[in-house]
């Protein structure tokens, strides 16, 4: 069981590692998160899991549970958010970037994206918000 | 146990809770604002009686027993600042009904007054030093949301300088707080006039009372820690000036009091010299302050910091005269600075304006105001016989018999000075007649007054005088109580042994 | 460790305070906070750090098992960092007003009120 | 007694509401006080004459050794009888001379309390109830001076003459106080019986300093005299009675109750005698120079209160016998004159003396009255007024020490102050009609009344002075000198040097007179007098206050934050720094460097990230690097062993970080605003608080404490407040108060964000 | 329905988060989730949807790790290795589903998987736009990403 | 737990944590800096899970719970800051 | 329109809402025996709204929340320092704890108690304090 654990937070913390050196060394924005959503979720549940396993007990058990599961869920929310907040306010691409098909589609002054999809009729200013 | 000394700190913060809940409502805010404070003043009154009659109060909250719960002590000194805090509130409660805007009534003032209250007679009734940064605290924020009450550049700029200064003195109090728990682990203010004497180091507890002076000079509004002051008591509406300048400096006097008479009083050579010049200056500093300035609100600003550099005085003299004459100066000064601000707002919505080169007249149409304002401004100035003169008399005197002659001589100019600029607004807002330039302005603010407003804004104005002259001259019942409050500032073991139940 | 984070503490107070004394109001606020931060970590430190037992009783148990550390300092800290939020919170929000109603983020231009 | 004294203050409070009900005969109705008073003050005559002093006991202030005890000797009678015989004319006078003014009620009222402040001073057994009337005085006497007060000038007398009086006043109180202390008791009657003890005390010097500085300023002594003249502002009555009997006579007053106490030494002596001799002949040259009857009257009154001054000074029996006598005779004459004064200023319109003229056949009454009191200022026979003179020469030829000097400038003097009394009782009247203001008549009976009696009174004491010598003047003279004394005055002392002097003085006056144009026109172009003056010390002085003032306050409060700050800032590292090196010893602890290279890692990141806060200049960079650090500390707290404190650190810091970014976002990113200079000298600032803590930390580490009270609250946590997590129990029980306090801090921030958002006001500023 | 499934999920919760794992504890659970539920339904109109089998949920829970250990292996590679192979870009991804839950689940495991990350979905929630790292071979991307979203859509139905 | 394991463990964390922290230094933009404050929650939370593995204290679990849940919420706001136009430089 | 339109955040908002609305409760119960308190509870479930908040609008927010914060901050203010006063009906000072232990199920045994019922108070003021300074400062930003 100990080297189960000692593995599972060995390979977290080298995951979250990389992440952090994928912070440091990714060119632009958008892939210094490819690094860091991924990785750093990862390696933090795997650590959780580490620690569930340490302890053994129920109580704590379910609270590593609990931590594994808001981080995988909240990361790449909170990943999406940036992403697209930063995306709209214009950040730049790395040069070697090959396509952006978002661009054209995105109106920024009502912030409102396009499909592509519509049909000629369609209300475009409808907005679906629930 | 006793109730009653709790009561002073548990009825603002209801009213202050019950005001919140019924936040949409004006009228229950206004019954509770008067009635709040009346409850108050009568709690704390009996307090003051209680405590007359049967010695040092305690209750020991949560039964806790000291020093390990907080506790709640009324000695004299205790009591005295409540009922005065007590009495400010009504007062101003008062005053408030017709002077405050429907809409800061609608954002808060209410529950605000009553919560600063709450704040400072927990600092004034607490015998636990963390506790009493916690209501330093509160007192503070309460008053943070007071000054901007209205939004104003000026209030912006002046609370962003009270705001950041105080900060910085309450930090300054929390690591105070921090390092007393790290040199002797216990917080409670009778344990600590016991544990302190037996830090080995007795210098590094001279050390962290300067930390102390420091952040209580900066409430008390001492030189040289005075900035914010001025800086923003003339902004907010006249009532919150009033309340400010009777009663949130005199936080800081008192704890100075307080802790350098029960904690700090093992190097009165050191401490209370520093404590001496800083009286000195800020004496001198503030009352030319207020020779400079020519609005009425900025004078009375400077002078409440003049006026602190007497209270300290009394503390730094630390003669048992000198105590009593320090403890009577701040009964007498709450009650007149206060009054001054009140009068200052009669004054502004008569004439529309607290430039005193702007208005005038007041002595020809309104003598009445013109007596209301003398009673006050004439005690300021130390003129015999209102309240003020036997603060002074008693501090000179005190001074005298410590041969310290040139905080004397000091405290004599000073008087001089304030009368100065006392005058100063009599001989302008009062005597002059009111300028062609603002006439229309003022005869519109004549035309827009309400006698019942009036009225309603006088009837505190004429309490708080009458008390001035009451002080002054029924002075022998105010000096006996005073005198009874130095004895115990001086002698700590009553207080010790109420306490902590045992004899030091 | 008290040693080294009494350098921490006194880093802390400094830079806060230097933020403090520039022109900006954001950074002033900025400051304010960082005081904060400083003036816990320093009601902590001279309380004595203890490694690894926290202030908990075990089930079963009527006290804390072996050493344990203080609890008063962490609860009074909790309560400066609880009082500390509050009057910072409405510090962000008062530079946020002074902005708008100054129309300057430069402390220099807010000398309306003093002389 | 104590009713009678403080008799004044009431009806004062009445007097404004009875003048409106009864109109113009409220001055014969409200003059039934001063005189019942006189009658009342009369009765102590023989008593007093009897067993030298009286003392009434009221207690008032024991705790602080203030009485209300009151002194009924010679000299306080005398005085007492003047300010309520005095009082009764003046207060009839003004409801003729202010019939119908819109402040007469208010008059009234000011001038009652004045009264009995004075009936006060003068009565009083007790040094600093004394002193509490000294101040009413100066008060009172402010608000009469400004009557006139929508006049600019009138405001700048009144306070011109209140800040000198005061100023001395505060003086004179700590002399008092230092008396006191000296003598061991604040009664006037146990002080004086001890004189040696003030004597002989090391702070007798300072003592008699500081009282004199009181007594000199209120008496208008050179070179504090400006005031007087320019107090001129009052209305008539006021001067009258200010200069003849009260208020300006209270340091006289003063300077005499006290002569037994601190008299007698060469400091008194000189001090007393020389400063009384030049500031009569400073008022007598003035009144020389002056053309307003006002003007030439308030100089005459520096003249008297000289004189006065130096013959207490000197001392001597005959100089005491001299000074009372010579108080009793000016406070005659100079009421009535002023009365006179105003009467006709009154009529005519005009106080200027060379506008005026045959005034004779439109005011008989008045110009006799003005020529028999004018005479008595002049010092002939049968008046008074010779009587004091010869007594005065008497004694200035035998004062010790200084005799040529004083009686030199006391016989210049006479002679300039007998020719302006001829000038002053001659000139408006005589000669032809000239055109005034007003169609000139005689005054009402209101205002003649007093004039006339107390002419009167100047010839019939001339001619009968066992009168006065018998009723109060000896009982006076005894009371001042410490001991009983002969006193007899008669006109007639035979053929000597004060007779000779006195003759020169008469024949020096009427040549002075008869060139007095010529006269008036040299002096008037000495125009240096009022450049160089002790008023303009006064103007510089007073400008002096306004600079400083303006200097001190732009310099300290100059709207700059950050020289707040850095100036807390210094002083909290300086008072500590210093009681940490001075007091303390520099303790410095280092303990056990026990530290796993994590924690030194986090420890060093928190301070790079705070470093990298305060330099950056992005704006939401700096607030994504608190929060850096906020995570930071949050990892201390949970590596040393404190669960909750990181839970509540990281919210919050989340929190904060939320609130700073929905805040910021209208706010502009960082300029680079301050010189490199600036920002090094800050970094010093700062860093020397940082340096600070350091020290306080690494001392305070080196005190252990024995048993922190948490030892305590640690084992009630379960048992007692049933709780496993003590630092919640701490919160919600053990010290719930905190945290009652600490919710309404957090409650308090919510409304006032609240109120600070959603109340916005009209800007007023700028 | 979807309330009632709401309700033994918060109870599940709130036993896991208590740790008592008894009939009482899921009695609680039920009860507190129900009062939890009955602050948040009184706003109409967004009767949550997301939920139906608890068992898939853990089934797709083990999945979702699963990719996210597939996309670290393929992140790491990149940052240990010296060179960028990097092709990156933005494309459009055409989706079927039309559910919130669908989407929102759909989304967050893209961006979980290697080399891609979402940005944001259309306003009229018909295309789904992706930031990926390597887009050499677009297809091949496109068919892996509808595989993705087939599986999810078999989930929730 | 084998301390050269979890000295290795905080080792890599703590690297971790440098170098986000260099890019939150650096920025260039706020989305950078917002980035790596979220890597820093993460690596916090990571650390306070080794730390109670390391300690044996299972308490110090419901402070990584807490960060877990909140953490983002820091992103999320820097986010709405953006989309608002704050052009944070 | 408001700008953020984000329907993943929005989708997530609403999930986690009722998740940290629990999770709040739970901590403020359990805070006098393990590490939380109604303080961490309080700011928990603000944080919940806010970023509920974020993902909608105050309108919903404030519809969500039902009451206006001001009223909660005042009622929690109001709720605790009522709190300390039962006990002086006991003939005890001010806050002195008053106990009901009740086994209720699922709980182990929930300690009903003054300081517990303090507790919520300072949950709400937390709450309530939180939310009105949020919910002003979005709506002055809109
Ligand atoms: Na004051
Ligand atoms: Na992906």
């Amino acid at each position: 069981m100990n080297t189960l654990v000692a593995f599972l937070m060995l390979l977290g913390a080298g995951f979250v590692f990389i992440g952090a050196l994928g912070a440091i060394r990714m060119p632009d924005l958008m892939l210094r998160m490819h690094a860091t959503t991924k990785a750093g979720a990862l390696g933090g549940g795997l650590i959780a899991i580490a620690a569930g396993l340490h302890f053994g007990e129920a109580a704590v058990v379910v609270r590593t549970i609990a931590i594994l599961f808001f981080v995988v869920l909240t990361a790449p929310v909170a990943a999406h958010a940036i992403a697209r907040a930063a995306y709209f306010t214009g950040v730049k691409f790395w040069d070697r970037t090959l396509k952006d098909e978002m661009r054209e589609k995105l109106d920024t002054k009502g912030n409102y994206l396009r499909s592509g999809l519509e049909q000629p009729d369609d209300d475009a200013g409808d907005d679906q918000r629930g | 146990m006793n109730l009653v000394v709790a009561l002073p700190v548990m009825i603002p913060l209801l009213a202050g809770s019950l005001s919140l809940v019924f936040f949409k409502s004006h009228a229950a805010q206004r019954w509770i604002g008067v009635l709040g404070t009346a409850a108050l003043l009568i709690a704390s009154l009996v307090l003051l009686a209680k405590t007359w009659n049967e010695g040092i109060l305690v209750i020991e909250m949560g039964s806790w027993p000291a020093p390990f719960g907080i506790v709640l002590v009324s000695d004299l000194l205790g009591a005295i600042m409540t009922v005065l805090a007590g009495i400010m509130g009504f007062a101003v409660a008062v005053y408030s009904l017709p002077s405050i805007s429907r809409e800061h009534e609608a954002f808060g003032y209410y529950p605000l007054t009553h919560l600063l209250l709450a704040g400072v007679c927990g600092a004034f009734l607490t015998g636990d030093i963390f506790n009493l940064y916690v209501w330093v605290e509160v007192l503070l924020v309460a008053s943070f949301a007071l000054l901007i009450l209205g939004g104003t550049r000026g209030q912006m700029e002046g609370a962003v300088k009270y705001v950041t200064l105080n900060l910085f003195s309450s930090i300054m109090l929390l690591v105070a707080v921090g390092l007393t728990y790290g040199m002797t682990g216990t917080l409670n203010m009778a344990d600590l006039a016991v544990k302190l004497p037996e830090v080995e180091n007795q210098g590094l507890v001279t050390v962290v009372a300067m930390l102390f002076l420091i952040s209580f000079s900066i409430k008390a509004a001492a030189f040289p820690l005075f900035f914010w002051l001025p800086a923003s008591y003339h902004t907010p509406p006249i009532a919150v000036s009033a309340l400010f300048a009777g009663l949130l400096t005199k936080v800081g006097v008192y704890a100075l009091y307080r802790f350098f008479t029960l904690l700090f009083a093992h190097d009165v050579g050191y401490t209370h010299e520093i404590l001496l010049w800083g009286a000195g200056f800020t004496m001198i500093t503030g009352v030319l302050g207020a020779a400079y300035h020519y609005e009425m609100r900025r004078i009375l600003s400077f002078h409440i910091v003049s006026q602190i550099g007497y209270m300290i005085m009394g503390l730094a003299l630390f003669t048992p005269l000198a105590l009593v004459g320090g403890v009577f100066y701040i009964m007498h000064h709450i009650i007149v600075k206060a009054n001054l601000f009140l009068v200052a707002g009669v004054a502004y919505f008569m004439r529309g304006s607290y430039e005193l080169k702007e208005i005038g007249g007041l002595w020809r149409t309104r003598p009445w105001l013109g007596l209301l304002f003398l009673v006050p401004a004439m005690s300021l100035a130390g003129i015999p016989p209102l309240s003020g003169f036997f603060g002074k008399y008693i501090i000179i005197r005190a001074g005298v018999e410590a041969e310290s002659w040139g905080i004397v001589a000091v405290a004599l100019v000073v008087g001089l000075l304030t009368l100065f600029s006392m005058i100063k607004i009599w001989n302008e807002a009062f005597w002059k007649a009111q300028p062609e330039e603002t006439a229309a302005r003022a005869e519109q603010f004549e035309k827009a007054l309400n006698q019942r407003a009036v009225t309603l804004m006088v009837l505190p104005i004429i309490g708080l005088a009458i008390i001035t002259v009451f002080i002054g001259l029924a002075a022998q019942p105010i000096y006996e109580i005073a005198d009874a409050a130095a004895a115990q500032l001086l002698d700590s073991s009553d207080y010790i042994e109420a306490v902590l139940g045992v004899q030091p | 460790m008290e040693a080294i984070m009494a350098l921490v503490v006194g880093a802390l107070f400094g830079a806060s305070v230097y933020m403090m004394l520039r022109r900006s109001i954001v950074k002033l606020v900025i400051g304010l906070i960082l005081l904060s931060n400083a003036a816990n970590l320093l009601i902590f430190t001279v309380s004595g750090l203890t490694r690894g037992a926290p202030p908990l009783i075990p089930e079963g148990m009527q006290m804390p098992d072996g050493a344990w550390a203080d609890p008063l300092p962490q609860a009074l800290i909790l309560t400066a960092i609880v009082i500390g939020f509050g009057v910072l919170a409405f510090a962000v929000v008062l530079i946020h007003r002074a902005y708008e109603v100054v129309g300057e983020d430069d402390l220099d231009q807010m000398r309306s009120t003093d002389t | 007694m104590l009713i009678a004294v403080l008799s004044g203050f009431i009806l004062a409070a009445f007097a404004p509401w009875l003048t409106r009900a009864f109109g113009d005969k409220a001055g014969w109705l409200l003059a039934i006080l001063p005189a019942s008073l006189f009658v009342y003050f009369a009765s102590f005559i023989p008593a007093v004459s009897e067993q030298g002093a009286v003392v009434l006991e009221y207690s008032w202030i024991p705790g602080l050794d203030i009485s209300l005890n009151m002194l009924v000797d010679g000299l306080s009678l005398l005085f007492a009888l003047l300010i309520s015989g005095i009082g009764t004319f003046i207060i009839t006078y003004a409801g003729g001379y202010l019939r119908g003014h819109e402040y007469l009620p208010r008059f009234y009222g000011i001038m009652f309390s004045f009264m009995a402040a004075m009936l006060g001073l003068v009565l009083s057994n007790n040094l600093i109830t004394l002193f509490v009337f000294w101040e009413l005085t100066s008060i009172t006497s402010f608000l009469l001076i400004g009557f006139n007060h929508e006049d600019k000038q009138a405001r700048w007398c009144a306070l011109q003459g209140l800040l000198v009086t005061v100023a001395g006043g505060l003086a004179l109180l700590a002399g008092l106080v230092m008396i006191g202390i000296t003598a061991g008791s604040f009664e006037l009657s146990e002080v004086l019986a001890g004189g040696d003890v003030l004597r002989d005390n090391p702070l007798y010097t300072a003592i008699v300093l500081l009282v004199l500085a009181g007594c000199f300023t209120k008496s208008a002594q050179v070179p504090f005299h400006f005031w007087l003249p320019n107090a001129m502002a009052a209305p008539t009555p006021v001067s009258a009675f200010l200069h003849s009997a009260t208020m300006v006579k209270a340091g006289v007053y003063l300077m005499a109750r006290l002569n037994p106490g601190l008299g007698g030494t060469d400091l008194w002596l000189y001090l007393l005698g020389i400063v009384g001799a030049l500031t009569m002949f400073t008022g007598s040259f003035m009144a020389l120079r002056s053309t307003g009857i006002k003007a030439i009257l308030a100089y005459t009154t520096i003249m008297a209160l000289g004189t006065l001054t130096m013959l207490i000074g000197i001392g001597t029996e005959a100089a005491i016998i001299a000074a009372m006598t010579f108080l009793l005779a000016h406070a005659l004459y100079k009421a009535a004159l002023f009365m006179l004064a105003g009467a006709v200023d009154h009529e005519t319109g005009t106080k200027n003396i060379l506008k005026l003229g045959g005034l004779r056949g439109l005011m008989p009454i008045t110009f006799l009255a003005a020529c028999v009191a004018a005479l008595s200022l002049a010092g002939l026979p049968p008046l008074f007024g010779f009587i004091a003179k010869e007594l005065m020469f008497e004694a200035t030829i035998g004062a010790p020490g200084i005799a040529f000097f004083v009686s030199l400038l006391a016989l210049a003097s006479a002679m300039m102050i007998a020719a302006m009394a001829a000038v002053f009782a001659i000139r408006p009247f005589t000669g032809e009609l000239k055109e005034t203001p007003k169609t000139p008549h005689e005054a009402p009976p209101s205002m003649l009344a007093g004039p006339v009696v107390l002419a009167s009174l100047s010839l019939i004491f001339g001619l009968l002075g066992f009168i006065p010598a018998g009723a109060v003047v000896g009982s006076a003279v005894q009371a001042v000198y410490g001991s009983p004394l002969e006193v007899e005055l008669y006109l007639w002392h035979g053929f000597n040097l004060p007779l000779l002097l006195s003759v020169l003085a008469i024949v020096g006056g009427v040549v002075l007179f008869l060139r007095w144009e010529q006269v008036l026109d040299t002096f008037s172009r000495m125009t240096f007098i009022d450049r160089f003056g002790p008023e303009r010390g006064y103007e510089k002085s007073m400008d002096g206050l306004t600079w400083l003032a303006a200097w001190q306050t732009r310099t300290l409060q100059n709207g700059y934050l950050r020289t707040y700050l850095s100036v807390t800032v210094l002083t909290t590292v300086v008072l500590t720094l210093w009681a940490y090196f001075v007091r303390a010893g520099a303790p410095v602890h280092i303990g056990d460097l026990d530290f796993t290279f994590y924690e030194l890692a986090v420890a060093g990141l928190v301070v790079v990230g705070a470093i990298v806060a305060s330099v950056t200049s992005s704006r939401l960079g700096a607030v994504a690097t608190l929060g850096m650090v906020g995570f930071g500390v949050a990892l201390i707290y949970v590596l040393f062993s404190a669960p909750d404190l990181g839970i509540t650190q990281i919210m919050v810091e989340t929190l904060t970080v939320i609130l700073l970014v929905l805040v910021l976002y209208r706010l502009p990113g960082f300029l680079k605003l301050s010189s490199p200079a600036a920002r090094v000298r800050d970094a010093a600032i700062a860093g020397s608080l940082g340096v600070t803590m350091t020290l306080l930390i690494l001392a305070v580490n080196g005190v252990t404490v024995v048993e922190p009270i948490s030892d305590q609250l640690t084992a009630w946590s379960y048992p007692e407040a049933h709780g496993r997590n003590i630092v919640n129990v701490i919160l919600v029980d053990f010290r719930a108060l905190d945290t009652l306090g600490e919710l309404f801090v957090v409650g308090l921030a919510g409304i006032g964000v609240y109120a600070m958002i959603r109340l916005r006001a009209e800007d007023k500023g700028q | 329905m979807t309330l009632f499934v709401w309700n033994i999920l918060l109870a599940i919760a709130w036993i896991s988060l208590t740790g008592n794992f008894s009939g009482a504890g899921m009695l609680t659970g039920l009860i507190f989730g129900y009062f939890v539920l009955l602050v948040i339904t009184r706003v109409s109109g967004q009767r949550p949807t997301y939920v139906r089998k608890v068992p898939q949920i853990i089934g797709f829970t083990l999945f979702y790790i699963w990719e996210l250990t597939k996309s670290n292996v393929r992140v790491a590679y990149e940052v240990l290795t010296p060179t960028h192979t990097m092709k990156p870009g933005v494309i459009g991804i055409e989706l079927e589903g039309d559910t919130d839950a669908a989407i929102t689940i759909l989304a967050n495991l893209i961006t979980m998987t290697p080399g891609t990350l979402s940005l944001d979905v259309s306003n009229d929630r018909r295309m789904l736009f992706i930031h990926a790292m390597y887009i050499d071979d677009e297809e091949q991307l496109r068919r892996e990403l509808k595989d993705l979203e087939r599986r999810v859509l078999e989930l929730l139905n | 737990m084998t301390p050269w394991v979890v000295s290795v463990v905080f080792l890599l964390l703590i690297i971790g944590l440098v170098l986000s922290f260099i890019r939150l230094a650096r920025g260039p933009s706020l989305a950078d800096r917002v980035v790596a404050l979220e890597l820093i929650a993460l690596i916090t939370v990571a650390l306070i899970l080794t730390h109670a593995i390391a300690t044996d204290v299972s308490d110090f679990i419901d402070v990584a719970l807490v960060l877990a849940l909140t953490g983002f919420m820091a992103a999320i706001g820097f986010a709405r800051f953006l989309e608002r136009g704050g052009a944070g430089k | 329109m408001t700008s953020m339109g984000s329907l993943i955040l929005r989708t997530t908002a609403r999930f986690l809402l009722p998740l940290l609305l629990l999770f709040s409760v739970f901590i403020l119960l359990r805070g006098h025996d393990e590490p939380g308190g109604g303080f961490i509870a309080g700011l928990i479930v603000s944080t919940a709204f806010a970023l509920y908040l974020f993902a909608f609008d105050v309108a919903r927010t404030r519809e969500l929340m039902g009451a206006d914060p001001r009223f909660l901050l005042g009622l929690g203010l109001l709720i605790a320092t009522l709190s300390g006063i039962p006990p002086i009906f006991f003939g005890e000072p001010f806050f002195t704890g008053l106990w009901w232990p009740i086994d209720v199920p699922g709980f182990g045994e929930v300690k009903l108690s003054t300081p517990l019922i303090f507790d919520i108070g300072v949950y709400l003021v937390v709450f309530g304090a939180v939310m009105t300074i949020v919910l002003a400062l979005a709506e002055a930003e809109e």
